[in-house]
């Protein structure tokens, strides 16, 4: 580790010592409203610093990425960050949550996710990984004396801990396959010394197995509906967005380099991402819980993701990048209103306690409304040019059949969709008022909307930053 | 002679584990897992790697297990009647399965053409170099599992605690 | 630049039937009235001042441009010519008398400005048939007449009955216009043009099979306007309206659209032989079929309606037989006849309060002005054809000229042209007697007639009476002035000698006699009637509705039905509800899955991990081991 | 190295086989948490043999980053083990299934 | 294809698309002022009547050139410009769909629930029907075609009537899939485009030259067929249409069939003929069968409708498979008749669905046996009422007669059978309106209800429309003028 590699290190110092010393701080003052605003202070720094601040070196340490793609992530999770932090604030004020520790673990998560994301060898996979997976343990329990706080806490550390059991596994069956955890090499030996080849698939599926877990590709998604209906809405929220979003841009980062290994998988692949849109589409169905419905969203969005990455091709990788960002907005957006809308006795989960709701709150429901369709495709959103973008990275590639049944889960994700914004808007129902929700939050809510909005009609400006970033 | 140890210890290895998990009671368990442990450890210096072994030892069979036992105590979870009924209906599945997925990856693995490699001098690694390489190479990923215990025991610390939260609470 | 006056005489109609419709329930009853007269008024004023322009070709004039499309160019254009001439006067003449009586008749109607109106859009209607210069123009009043008999058969439309029998006669006469409009297509994807008179010219050129088909498309066409078998079933049910209103449709507008439209394109018809003898044949059949029909009827509005069907069956078989003159001959007459009959009908039923049952009538003269029986009757045995009477010239000419007809079939039309006759005779003056004779055998009250109501049946029953004139034939020293008129246009000469002129003449008064004395025997004294299962049948028109419902109507709603609740519902709709049922069932299972508990997750990874090393196998074997 | 690298990896593999048996057919949480350190077990074990095999001592310094974490982890989990026993007075897994659908 | 783009003009198309969005913004943001966004809703919508005569009555003769055109780059990584422009076909279409719009606002005024949001979304959905009949760009008019789906899904689910969410869902979800198969088909089109001019561009123009092989031209052109089919409708897609008019309000229902419609048989001649000319030319007889039998089928099921709203949805079906028969016979007049009778239809079943909205309002039923005798106590009501029937059954001398017999006599010409068939379809068509009349009009009134005649309103609604409705009848010639060169330019020249 030279000075150099602590310049390029610094958002991540900033995240890491910035959530120590947050925590250092609670010990004396616990109080809530500062220790927020200070972590919020740190996470945009982080993001500013990141942006501001260029890398001096090409890699770190030889396990992180130290170029614009990961200066890329670390942005995007410092103000995911950020912004769950701005929708945590009430609870933590309104649900006595201990604040210090909850920022610092948020903070502490997005570090890992910064580092998960710009990950260049499997150990650095494997310690961002961790890192932000032990956070989300406890963040996702953190709520006290709440059973499916508890619950969801429990489901996700069991499966958790099985997968990191997976992960282990697979990178040492990967070493022993290449004897590198660097992926360049890694690739280049599984490219070279093909002789080696079952040792090392294994370990690569078995690594993917625990990314699948991740991201809840079917069948590891069990837990997706459970986690986010039990977590607090902001957790959800990160555990949505960062969370998968980091595994899948990990992913993209590692295989931007080496497409062998994808040819390898590409059938599995195939079939996985066919499994997850579909089932993760159809099981939403019958979901009566906004959150259970949007965990099942995610499914199906990172269904739809990995068609980016089966193309093989810049295409595909900057699609799925685009979608990556995309579905994050949106989807943190989702969860914000969730939270912008719940008080302190409980939060706003069941879709019928939407009925009638849009005409109480037409603001905040028609963001909702604006986000939902966003996930679900609709232009002008930017849901659409995301999955516009797939599905021609798809096709362009040869891929029709997996658009065309990507075609059919958005079909289907539509009817779940809708049926929200039917609750909302479509019933006669006199809906109580919910929480007026606080300045901090609604700004957060702006924040996504217009994201949508501006990436929807002006994609090109995201593609070109993405055109940058990849390697 | 090496040789024969390393098989000697891994049947012991499997042996101990296999009883581990079928235990019903978990200090059973723990202590049968903890035998196991040690035929790794040796096992792990036999390959060369004597660092290891030793942190297995103190780390593994010491620490970890121990948490677990003083866990297992402290939640009184000894079971106090053996269950009614034969555990077929749940291990049956289950042995199938796993036996299913056993034969898989050992088709797998011994469909490798390097099954048999074996490089000719036996590697052992000296605690100097491995020390150089774990603050030199590593060192920053020894600072993220640094952090990574230090928010690890915050968490656990927060999850574990009493009902400091309600307590307040009611104070107010 | 007069020429466009001529545009005139449909126009006027139509602005008097707009100015009532937006103004007449908001200016006095009077304003509405002399309106509706003035418009149709106007319109015979018009025909006789400009009468001067159909000698010779005729004048054409076009209004502007309709449509244009590639080779297609319509214009609102009129043809004034020799064969429009008398049609045109006739049908504003008549229908002048009918307006006049009209607002006799209606005097008491609330409702008189939709009346007036469509009154004057039926005139309208009717002259742009008349007057069209090409088909396409022709159809708009085509279709327009059977818009104004649907609006006036139904005009007391708190019946829905009435109602019922104005949708019935719009669309059985709209299954004629089907044929006329693919006739129509087919000419113009033939000549490509639609204009009359440029279709008659290139008819020559068209091949004789299309002729043959063209000509029965166009019969069909003519079928349903004018009620011949086999679209005749409207007709009779068409009483619904009020009086003038049938007078209307009998005389002088609808029913003698579809002859018209055969003296029109007369040319190009004539040109198939197989095709005269199917008109020929309809004509025949209709007029046997409604003079029994007639025979039976109670009400007297529906004896003269089939009486109508009946004559219109002449006109066709004039047409068939190849004969304008006889046709167009006795279209007038008839006009003249069938205007007066059912004009003094509307009396008589105003007489008997609003009965229409002839067994509950007798002695009617007896009632109300004693004139009315005289004005009835003669328009009655001009029906019957009664010697010197306009029917008797008319008729006589159409027999004599089937009979004349080369080809031998047309001595069966004629020998049923004859039975027909036979039985007119019968049935009119069974009417005669059944309303006059006797003793009042209903109950009901006599209403007033007003003055208009009776003056214009006095110039009817002169026009009935004189009105041979127009073509008195060479046997009695007549001029064959219509004949002559119409020039070129006129169709098959009489050619034949006089002893069989003689020897037809004889037959028909034979013939009027038989039919008055077997009426004489059985109805100079009120009997019951007969009730037998004939006499239903011929009542109930040979069963043609019950007919019609059976093998069209029901086998149509049950399709409807089908197509609907079957196809529509059942399986389109089922199909996708079943999908996404299949859909939800699918979500249900996979809801089923996710139990909640820990155990069933890990075990979903590991067979999801088993799963993926059975793939990887799989891919091994495939890739033959190691590469 | 003394064996066949292949051998070493049979080994881990049941090891592996066994801890991930353990994990799904108990329903015991701690029992479920032993099968997971069986499994980081087994994968230590192939990490220590590949760093035989290659002669590089990554593999084995890796190992101790998976001690420390299986440690953290640990801690974590066992907190959490003697949290929801407060909470609900059961460590057996399959009970918490409020959730589900 | 560009004449007059070099010269920098005024963004008139631009401002038909933007106006009512702007429009509709300031309707939501002034929130709970009923007053103030009906009027600013008919303030709009009257403007952009005002700019759509303005440009008709501006256009220049222009044989084979759009009339008006803009196009401004927009997303440079897949080529994807913003280009708009106007020709005889979709001007006439663009005058539509103001007028309608003007007309969906005052038939909507007494609307009194969520009352700007209600008249927001009638603004949004206008401006993507503005973009739809303009966008020259296929992922432009793809945007389009989707954005007017989400104002009519909540003017069907909000404002609707019995079972309106279940109606908006379905028209939502079949709509959708069509039109997602045709994004496929598009982009692959795009592709292929792509690989082979090494010019990637979603331009129409562009697309246009793209060389395909048979089969590729087959499966892209059902893509697109499948979209429009589903919107035009075709049967056997045509059953979400009669559950979404039953659900719909009035102003929904006269824009879901005034508009709506249009645009699926708008995109066949736009851009499903245009983009695949040799598979078009192969697929002609089965598009008429379809439509053939879309014809009687539709009728026959208007036929057994209790529900008037239902038979007149019915009846669209049907009069739309005459329209896509005409197209099917690939000729001038064919073509011409079909953009009239789609105008026209546009009108009569407007007028129609106004009618029968004011119906319902009065009597608070549609149902035919439940009705009747309306005439008695508002003559003049009915008077339209019979007025609109009449000319939807397709009477000379009003609108749709003259769309009908250019499209029959046209299809006769190339196709004499398939004409002489669908002649029969008058019959039906009789048949079903003539059922409806007299179950509403005549006959005693089975009900007692409010029986007031036509309001001021309602007569600035109807008017327009009974004006127009005989003009067209008699004096098409304008139109049949505007639509004579672009008709020419897509089916390739004299036929």
């Amino acid at each position: 580790m030279t000075w150099l590699d602590l310049i390029a290190l610094t958002p991540f110092l900033i995240l890491a010592l910035g959530a120590a010393a947050l925590l250092l701080i609670s010990a004396w003052r616990p109080a809530g409203t500062p220790l927020v605003v200070g972590g919020i202070v740190i996470a945009l720094a982080a993001a500013l610093v990141a942006g501001l601040l260029p890398s001096p070196v090409v890699e770190i340490s030889g396990l992180f990425d130290g170029g614009p793609y990961g200066r890329f992530f670390t942005i995007l999770w410092s103000l995911t960050a950020a912004m769950v932090l701005m929708i945590s604030h009430r609870y933590i004020l309104e649900r006595n949550f201990a604040a210090g520790e909850y920022v610092a673990l948020i903070l502490y998560a997005a570090t890992g996710m910064g580092l998960l994301s710009a990950a260049t060898s499997l150990i650095g996979l494997f310690l961002g990984l961790e890192s932000f997976t032990l956070a989300l343990y406890i963040l996702i329990a953190f709520q006290r004396q709440s059973e499916p706080a508890a619950e969801a806490g429990l489901k996700y550390l069991v499966l958790g801990a099985t997968a990191t059991g997976f992960m282990t596994f697979g990178i040492g069956l990967i070493y022993t396959a290449s004897g590198s955890f660097h992926f360049p090499e890694a690739f280049a030996a599984m490219a070279s010394a093909g002789h080696l080849r079952p040792w090392g698939m294994l370990g690569w599926v078995m690594l993917l197995i625990a990314i699948g877990f991740k991201v809840s590709l079917v069948p590891f998604h069990f837990w997706t509906p459970d986690v986010y209906q039990g977590a607090s809405a902001p957790v959800s929220g990160l555990l949505a967005t960062g969370s998968k979003g980091a595994v899948m841009a990990a992913l993209i980062g590692a295989l931007a380099g080496g497409t062998g290994l994808l040819q390898e998988l590409e059938s599995l692949l195939w079939v996985l991402a066919v499994v997850t849109m579909l089932v993760g589409a159809i099981s939403a169905l019958p979901q009566t819980n906004l959150k259970r419905l949007l965990a099942y969203s995610s499914v199906v969005h990172m269904g739809t993701l990995l068609i980016g990455l089966i193309c093989q091709s810049a295409n595909g990788l900057s699609a799925a990048i685009y979608y990556l960002v995309v579905y994050s907005i949106a989807s943190l957006g989702t969860f914000a209103v969730i939270a912008n809308l719940s008080d302190n006795s409980h939060e706003i989960q069941q879709i019928d306690r939407l009925r009638g709701l849009g005409y109480v709150h037409p603001f905040r429901c028609g963001i909702l409304a604006v986000l939902l369709l966003s996930l679900a495709g609709m232009p002008p959103t930017a849901g659409f040019m995301a999955k516009f973008a797939i599905f021609h990275a798809a096709i362009d590639a040869g891929y029709t059949s997996l658009a065309l049944i990507g075609i059919l889960a958005s079909l289907i994700s539509f009817h779940f969709y809708l049926r929200v914004i039917i609750a909302l808007f479509m019933v006669d129902d006199q809906a109580p008022a919910c929480h007026p929700g606080t300045s901090l939050e609604q700004s957060v809510l702006l924040v996504c909307l217009s994201g949508i909005l501006v990436l929807g009609l002006f994609p090109d400006l995201l593609f070109n930053l993405i055109g940058l970033i990849l390697p | 002679m090496a040789t024969v140890l390393f098989y000697i210890l891994s049947v012991v290895l499997l042996a101990a584990t296999l009883l581990s998990i079928t235990r019903r009671n978990p200090v059973h368990a723990v202590i049968y897992l903890v035998n196991g442990l040690f035929a790794l450890a040796i096992i792990f210096y036999l390959l060369g790697a004597p660092l290891v072994a030793a942190w297995e030892v103190i780390i593994y069979a010491g620490a970890i297990m121990v948490l677990f036992m003083f866990i297992i105590m402290m939640l009184e979870m000894v079971p106090r009647e053996p269950p009614a009924g034969p555990g077929w209906q749940r291990w049956g599945p289950v042995a199938l399965i796993s036996v299913t997925i056993l034969f898989c990856t050992l088709l797998l693995i011994t469909q490798d053409p390097d099954l048999a490699a074996q490089h000719g001098s036996p590697y052992m690694v000296p605690p100097r170099e491995y020390g150089k390489a774990l603050f030199g190479k590593y060192a920053l990923a020894v600072q993220i599992v640094s952090f990574q215990l230090l928010f690890a025991a915050v968490g656990a610390y927060y999850v574990g605690k009493g009902d400091g939260a309600s307590r307040r609470k009611e104070q107010s | 630049m007069s020429e466009t006056l001529l545009f005139l005489i449909p126009l006027l109609p139509l602005f008097c039937a707009v100015a009532i419709m937006l103004f007449g329930m908001r200016l006095p009853r009077l304003f509405a009235e002399v309106l509706a007269v003035t418009g149709v008024a106007g319109a015979f004023l018009l025909t006789l001042l400009l009468w001067p322009y159909a000698d010779g070709e005729g004048t054409r004039a076009v209004l502007f441009t309709w449509l244009n499309s590639g080779s297609l160019d319509i214009s609102f254009a009129v043809h004034f010519d020799r064969l429009a001439a008398p049609m045109t006067l006739m049908v504003s003449g008549v229908a002048t008398l009918i307006h006049l009586y009209a607002v006799g008749y209606m005097h008491q109607d609330r409702d008189y400005a939709r009346f007036f109106s469509l009154l004057n859009l039926f005139v309208f209607a009717m002259l742009v048939i008349v007057l069209a210069d090409n088909l396409l123009v022709l159809f708009l009043g085509w279709e327009g007449v059977g818009l104004c008999s649907y609006g006036l058969i139904g005009f007391w439309y708190r019946k829905l009955d009435n109602a019922r029998a104005g949708t019935k006669a719009f669309l059985v006469t709209r299954v004629g216009d089907v044929f006329l409009g693919i006739a129509l297509m087919w000419l113009f994807a033939l000549t490509g043009t639609l204009s009359i008179s440029a279709i008659n010219a290139q008819a020559a050129t068209i091949p004789s099979g299309v002729t043959l088909v063209l000509c029965l498309l166009l019969l069909l066409g003519a079928c349903g306007k004018s009620a011949q078998l086999p679209l005749m079933t409207w007709l009779a049910d068409a009483m619904a309206g009020p009086t003038p209103v049938s007078a209307l449709i009998h005389a002088a507008t609808m029913v003698t659209a579809g002859v018209y439209l055969l003296c029109r394109l007369f040319p190009l018809i004539s040109l198939s032989a197989v095709g005269m003898a199917a008109i020929t044949a309809v004509g025949a059949l209709t007029a046997l079929y409604a003079a029994t029909c007639a025979m039976a009827q109670r009400e007297i509005k529906r004896v003269l309606a089939y009486s109508t069907m009946s004559q219109v069956g002449y006109m066709f078989m004039a047409v068939g037989a190849g004969t304008v003159t006889g046709a167009m001959f006795h279209l007038l007459t008839h006009a003249f006849f069938k205007a007066l009959l059912f004009m003094g009908a509307g009396c008589v039923i105003h007489l008997a309060g609003d009965e229409n049952d002839i067994y509950k009538m007798g002695g009617m003269a007896r009632r109300g002005p004693g004139e009315l029986v005289w004005v009835f009757l003669a328009g009655a045995i001009s029906l019957a054809g009664v010697p010197l009477t306009s029917g008797f010239f008319s008729k006589d000419n159409v027999l004599l000229m089937v009979y004349t007809h080369p080809d031998p079939l047309y001595k069966i039309f004629w020998g049923v042209g004859v039975l027909a006759a036979l039985l007119t005779a019968f049935y009119t003056f069974r009417l005669v007697y059944l309303v006059f004779a006797g003793d009042y055998r209903g109950s009901g009250t006599a209403h007033a007639l007003p003055l208009l109501m009776r003056w214009p049946l006095w110039v009817l029953a002169l026009l009935a009476l004189v009105g041979g004139s127009l073509n008195l034939p060479a046997l009695v020293g007549g001029h064959e002035r219509l004949q002559h008129w119409l020039g070129d246009l006129a169709g098959r000469p009489v050619t034949v000698d006089h002893h069989l002129e003689w020897l037809l003449v004889g037959l028909a008064v034979v013939l009027v006699v038989l039919g008055w004395g077997v009426a004489h025997w059985r109805y100079a004294r009120f009997r019951n009637a007969w009730d037998n299962p004939l006499s239903r049948f011929l009542l109930r028109g040979w069963q043609a509705d019950a007919v019609v419902d059976r093998v069209l109507v029901r086998p149509f709603q049950a399709m409807a039905l089908f197509c609907w609740a079957g196809i529509d519902r059942a399986l389109i709709d089922a199909t996708v509800v079943g999908m996404s049922t299949r859909m939800l069932s699918l979500s249900m299972l996979l809801r089923r899955l996710t139990t909640g508990r820990l155990s069933s997750y890990l075990a979903a990874f590991a067979w999801g991990f088993l799963l993926i090393l059975g793939w990887l196998l799989l891919q091994l074997v495939q890739g033959g081991g190691h590469a | 190295m003394i064996v066949p690298l292949g051998h070493v990896l049979i080994v881990a593999a049941i090891l592996f086989v066994m801890g991930l048996a353990c994990v799904i057919a108990r329903r015991q949480l701690i029992m479920i948490l032993i099968g997971i350190e069986v499994m980081i077990n087994a994968a230590g074990l192939v990490l220590v043999a590949a760093s035989g095999y290659w002669q590089q001592l990554d593999g084995q310094v890796f190992v101790v980053f998976l001690m420390a974490l299986t440690s953290a982890e640990v801690a974590i989990s066992l907190a959490m083990v003697v949290y929801l026993r407060r909470l609900r007075g059961t460590v057996v897994a399959d009970e918490f299934d409020r959730m589900n659908g | 294809m560009m004449t007059a783009s070099a010269l920098p003009q005024f963004p008139w198309l631009s401002v038909l698309i933007f106006l009512p969005l702007a429009g509709a913004l300031i309707c939501v943001l002034t929130r709970e002022r009923a007053d103030e966004s009906r009027w600013l809703a008919l303030a709009t919508t009257v403007t952009v009547f005002g700019i759509s005569l303005y440009l008709w009555f501006h256009a220049g003769d222009s044989s084979g050139a759009w009339l008006y055109y803009e196009d401004v780059d927009w997303i440079s990584r897949f080529g994807i410009r913003y280009t708009l422009g106007l020709d005889g076909i979709s001007l006439l279409m663009v005058l539509l769909t103001a007028f309608l719009q003007v007309i969906a606002v005052l038939i909507s005024w007494p609307q009194d629930k969520h009352v700007p949001l209600f008249f927001a979304l009638l603004m949004v959905l206008e401006a993507g029907l503005m973009g739809v009949f303009m966008a020259l760009d296929m992922v432009l008019f793809y945007l389009f075609w989707e954005v007017m789906l989400i104002p009519m899904f909540f003017l069907i689910g909000v404002w609707g009537h019995e079972r309106r969410r279940y109606a908006a869902l379905k028209f939502f979800l079949y709509t959708l899939a069509g039109s997602l198969v045709m994004l496929i088909a598009l982009i692959a089109l795009y592709l292929i485009h792509g690989e082979q001019t090494g010019l990637y561009s979603f331009a129409l123009s562009d697309l246009m030259r793209t060389d395909l092989s048979t089969t590729q031209e087959a499966w892209l052109f059902a893509g697109f067929l499948l979209a429009f089919a589903v919107k035009t409708p075709l049967v056997p897609f045509h059953t979400w249409l009669p559950d979404a008019h039953t659900s719909a309000p009035a102003a929904g229902s006269v824009d879901l069939a005034g508009l709506l419609l249009k645009t699926g048989v708008y995109g066949m001649i736009r851009v499903a003929f245009p983009l695949f000319p040799t598979v078009v030319q192969k697929s002609l007889p089965l598009l008429a069968l379809v439509a053939l039998i879309g014809i009687f089928h539709a009728a026959w099921g208007a036929y057994r409708q209790t529900d008037i709203k239902r038979l007149v949805a019915y009846s669209s079906i049907s009069h739309l498979g005459l329209v896509i028969l005409g197209l099917a016979a690939w000729d001038l007049t064919a073509w011409q008749g079909s953009i009239l009778l789609m105008t026209t239809h546009g009108i009569t079943t407007g007028g129609l669905f106004a009618l029968v909205a004011m119906i319902r309002q009065r009597t608070g039923t549609r149902d035919l046996t439940e009705l009747g005798g309306l005439w008695q106590c508002m003559p003049n009501l009915s008077a339209f009422f019979l007025l609109f029937a009449l000319a939807s059954l397709g009477l000379p001398g009003l609108a749709n007669f003259t769309g009908e017999i250019l499209v029959l006599i046209g299809t006769f010409q190339s196709h004499p059978i398939w004409a002489a068939i669908a002649m029969f379809g008058v019959v039906f068509a009789a048949a079903y309106m003539l059922k409806m009349v007299q179950g509403v009009l005549w006959g005693e009134s089975k009900r007692t209800f409010d029986c007031e005649d036509l309001t001021l309103r309602e007569w600035l609604v109807l008017v327009p429309m009974a004006v127009l409705v005989v003009w067209l009848g008699l004096y098409p010639l304008p139109l049949l003028k505007l639509l004579e060169s672009p008709v020419l330019t897509v089916i390739g020249g004299m036929p």
